[in-house]
């Protein structure tokens, strides 16, 4: 069948990428114990600037492209799905993986929340293969990253804080104002303000050396995937289970919602890798403030270790050849 | 070499996870320090597993010292106490001499 | 009047360039107390970049055009004002602001000294809006880093050393051979040496490249502008007053002396916006050694949370306005 | 497992701002401790204000941990009573124990 | 304020250079430590030779810092006496107090 | 003689191109001790990145050029220099410079071993004066970084280790999956593996951006190499004879090997260079773990202070000038 092939050489595509390429050999570093390492404030500004990236990129072609209909469609799919898929995931993780209350709720959160270099390794894959999609992308990521937490706190209810402790974290900062968050939807608003003229002194570097910056971020994920994994032997075989169906159910419910409103093929591909992706950056960061009793040790192995590779390799094109079949 | 007075005082040393660290300031502040320091850390493990800075979904413990009065430290020791019930990281404490003790 | 209109209308485009933009982010989140955060090493090595870049393409440009007279004239009334107006600054932050002796010398020395950011942001606003001017520019800046420092070390003369002190800092080392004019200067050399031949090999390094690292440098100057202004309720109205109008009286005496000497609008514009701007990098590190005891909470608060955004979103665009209503 | 023989010496810690260590560094080698280490601090406060070390315009402390003979410690505190007089910072001292005392 | 239970534990200071830290840290986890912290430092002196943090060819010593059971800490010292044999750095101990003992 | 004069140019052009002055620059200020500091996070990320950009385009290169006889040729004689040398330089160590046993093994393989910035460098040469040399350079000069390693220890045989430790440090680990090992490597896979379409989408970032970050590093190491010197007054007129001596040696070994095996003028150059060339990264690395007792004093500073600025400024064009009156 001319779609499954077409799809088999795209996923070989996808497996020769350089960034691709790069993540297995820092996970191949990380797993043979390797020194390798790219020092954390470097990391840490290569994610941000992935971000600012992204935004702009984003902002700029929404401006080009004007409001359109196709962006608060993609918007509501990204917000319904955020804010429902947490409790469908907390009710399998209970069942299924047999996790306690807690961390079940911060696992669903980051299963609902989303990934920034996901979503980049995607759209650099249509890029690659041609295919088109909106600029307005880049705002349903920045929307889809907040509500998935919100579920996790309504999920674990009042239950969560203790009442002993006189330490009251402000939540609200950490999850509506988390510097990610701030910075993806700041570029986003600085692309659409500028627009072309803008780009026109930005294009080189969120352009060119984008792709750059993604193969280093991604080597040092690599390192950091397979060196969490190493960590986790508590990692049972119903957890790597969830980390790889539920991403495929999701991005599969994603597609359905996207076809039966009419996107583009791009466009729900994108979609549908944002809802299969999980967060490991946002997420983690809210759950370590509101539900300090949840077990990393289990919700970040699955993220970093078992997830974000499988979409990145696997998943990606995947998701793509489905859309294809689906709306092609 | 001149004789230099010195002073007892009690030193907190708190490894905390970065959230926590506004908070935790402010505290010793209203509990009395006059002066504190926040120390990066880059590996660490302990109840709640090992981690490694690595500037990509990591906690990483801080290291606040302060240096104070002997209330205040008990202040400081009190809240600190309830906060551990939810949240990691510990807090030793021992005695140290300072100079200039009307800084303290 | 058509000069005026097209001064609000470049003011508007300045308003709106990325730079100023993500600085404006920044701000934002600084006051709204969100995590995001440049890594201090990652801000420490765009600071030296941005300097490198400078003094680089200010070489390269001053060997193509030979070494003028203009040099000479812009390198003298740069190098007289950092000299002078620390005293007459001095004299006003005493009657005016009410700060004591060493404090005043050491703000005075914050404003006769310059931004190195201030000035990329003018350099930046000058090729937007297509008006010429020297690469011997960058020569003055680095002219100017360090003269006002000395005035202020000579106003307080020699009651800033305490005789009960054993430790003898060695102030010109940090004065003369901060990293900061060494760079600035050695890549001006550099530039001068290598000419077009050097400039082809690094065109990109210090080009298109600028743009994004000026937008991540303003991002971060943003944030801590903001947190500094938040941490700072000591700060009066006669500071604040002083951080405003004193960049615009010194604007107004450079624009003067420049058009006294001939030099072109755009040399004019930069020199105002040199003389406007106040140093938050090179005075903050030699007052620390020299006059430890002046208040760090007035001249930091002063020069990073009012004066420089002033002058990066007002100051730049009315400078030139000035510049064209008495050259044009 | 074999027994260990350890010795008492003095544990100097040292706030500082970074434009003092080099000189402050001679002095301990002066004072005759045969070693120490510096940590940068990420942010911190003091009766100067507080700081955050943000790559732009802050002052920043750097912790110095010196640990000697207690007539080095003497000699160090004298020299630095006099420098907090000027300078902001401020040091610590206490008793520690080592193994190896032949190399203090 | 309401009365803080404390308890008498030993804290070991550990300088070494990076490419022991890994094996110490498992040192510890078998000497009965149940946490321990990791710092960079950004220079120093010692008896050998004096290092700077640059990025470029440097050692760089690390602070590992362990808090816990007196005999842990001794099972530990053995060890390092041994390390330190052969390999640059320096172990202080002290005596420290902390809170939640069930936790060291 | 037209040779010399065009050798004499070219090394003129050598000491000219920026990469050189930012070197001189940093030695400069290290010399002065301004502050001027790279923070060592990025100067860590800068080596990263040097290894990953000469990995990758050495793939990509070597791939479009087929798996020649060359590479074979240039790969064998760098491994047999690279295990060999240290012998030789042990002995002459011994002899000359009077060093202790352990000191003497650990310097031998730093000489025996390559800096890769040398490299770089040398290559940069090579492609500012227009002459061609194989994209496996790459290969080799990661062949070359271990068997000096590893020929030191047998040199020193079992007394290295003491038995009175408990400590078997994984040397292994330390040598051969040492991360600049890995990255070389690794980029020269995948370069060989994506091919052009990999180039295409680098293209920017292993190209035109590496001048720059290698200016960046060149100056670091500037200050790095200054600082190093002036910490080193125990480093006697033997020392610093052989480390200047000691690598025009090499080369001239390197080059007759080349010339008899019929390597091109670009290649036997690089092969020269890198048979000159002393490690300063992975060698000290791994004789810390290997030999705590050698004396780092010793070996860092000729390595570092000596005959890596030597190679830089005078040996590189040296080496050429001499591959070109060998086989010219
Ligand atoms: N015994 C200890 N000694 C030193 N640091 C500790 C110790 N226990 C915990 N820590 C630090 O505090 C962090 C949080 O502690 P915990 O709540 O026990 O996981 C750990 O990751 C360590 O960095
Ligand atoms: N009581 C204290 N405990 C710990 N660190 C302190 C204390 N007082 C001052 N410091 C540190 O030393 C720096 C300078 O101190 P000061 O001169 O009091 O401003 C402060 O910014 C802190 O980082
Ligand atoms: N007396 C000391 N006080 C504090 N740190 C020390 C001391 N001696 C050594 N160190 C640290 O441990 C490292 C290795 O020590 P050494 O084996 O003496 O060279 C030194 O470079 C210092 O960073
Ligand atoms: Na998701
Ligand atoms: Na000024
Ligand atoms: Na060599």
């Amino acid at each position: 069948m001319d779609v499954l092939e077409a799809a088999g050489g795209a996923a070989a595509a996808n497996l020769l990428a350089p960034a691709i390429l790069f993540f297995a050999l820092g996970a191949f570093a990380g797993w043979a114990r390797s020194d390798l390492a790219i020092p954390d404030q470097v990391a840490k500004t290569l994610a941000l600037y992935l971000m600012l990236s992204i935004g702009f990129k984003g902002g700029v072609e929404a401006r080009a492209s004007g409001l359109s209909a196709d962006l608060l469609t993609a918007g509501g799919i990204g917000l319904a799905m955020g804010f429902l898929a947490p409790f469908a995931a907390y009710a399998a993780l209970r069942a299924v993986c047999r996790l306690d209350r807690l961390t079940a709720a911060a696992t669903a959160a980051h299963y609902g929340s989303v990934s920034v270099v996901t979503f980049a390794a995607g759209s650099e894959y249509l890029r690659a293969i041609g295919v088109e999609f909106g600029g307005y992308m880049a705002a349903v990521l920045a929307l889809m990253e907040t509500p998935a937490i919100l579920a996790a706190l309504i999920i674990v209810g009042a239950r969560a804080r203790d009442p002993a402790t006189p330490y009251k974290p402000q939540l609200w900062r950490e999850v509506l104002l988390n510097g990610a968050a701030v910075l993806l939807i700041g570029s986003f608003i600085i692309g659409a303000v500028t627009g072309e003229r803008g780009m026109d002194r930005l294009e080189l570097f969120v352009g060119p050396l984008f792709q750059g910056a993604l193969c280093l971020f991604l080597l040092d994920m690599g390192l950091v995937a397979a060196r969490r994994l190493a960590d986790a032997p508590q990692l049972r075989a119903s957890m790597i289970l969830f980390a790889i169906v539920w991403p495929m159910l999701s991005a599969g419910a994603a597609l359905l919602a996207a076809q039966a409103s009419g996107l583009s093929i791009g466009d729900a591909t994108l979609i549908a890798v944002l809802a299969a992706s999980a967060s490991y950056i946002a997420a983690p960061a809210a759950m370590r403030v509101a539900l300090p009793r949840a077990d990393a040790g289990v919700y970040l192995p699955m993220s970093l270790g078992v997830t974000f590779p499988f979409n990145l390799i696997v998943g990606i094109p995947l998701y793509h050849a489905a859309a294809r079949l689906l709306m092609g | 070499m001149k004789a230099v007075t010195s002073h007892k005082r009690t030193k907190l040393e708190i490894f905390v996870e970065q959230h926590a660290l506004e908070r935790i300031e402010a505290m010793l502040g209203e509990a009395g320090f006059s002066g504190w320091s926040v120390f990066a850390g880059v590996e660490g493990s302990g109840a709640h597993g090992a981690w490694r800075q690595t500037g990509v979904g990591e906690s990483a413990a801080y290291l606040v010292i302060a240096i104070g009065a002997e209330t205040s430290a008990q202040t400081a020791l009190a809240w600190l106490s309830d906060y551990f019930k939810s949240y990691p990281g510990i807090v030793a404490s021992s005695e140290v001499t300072v100079l200039r003790d009307d800084r303290f």
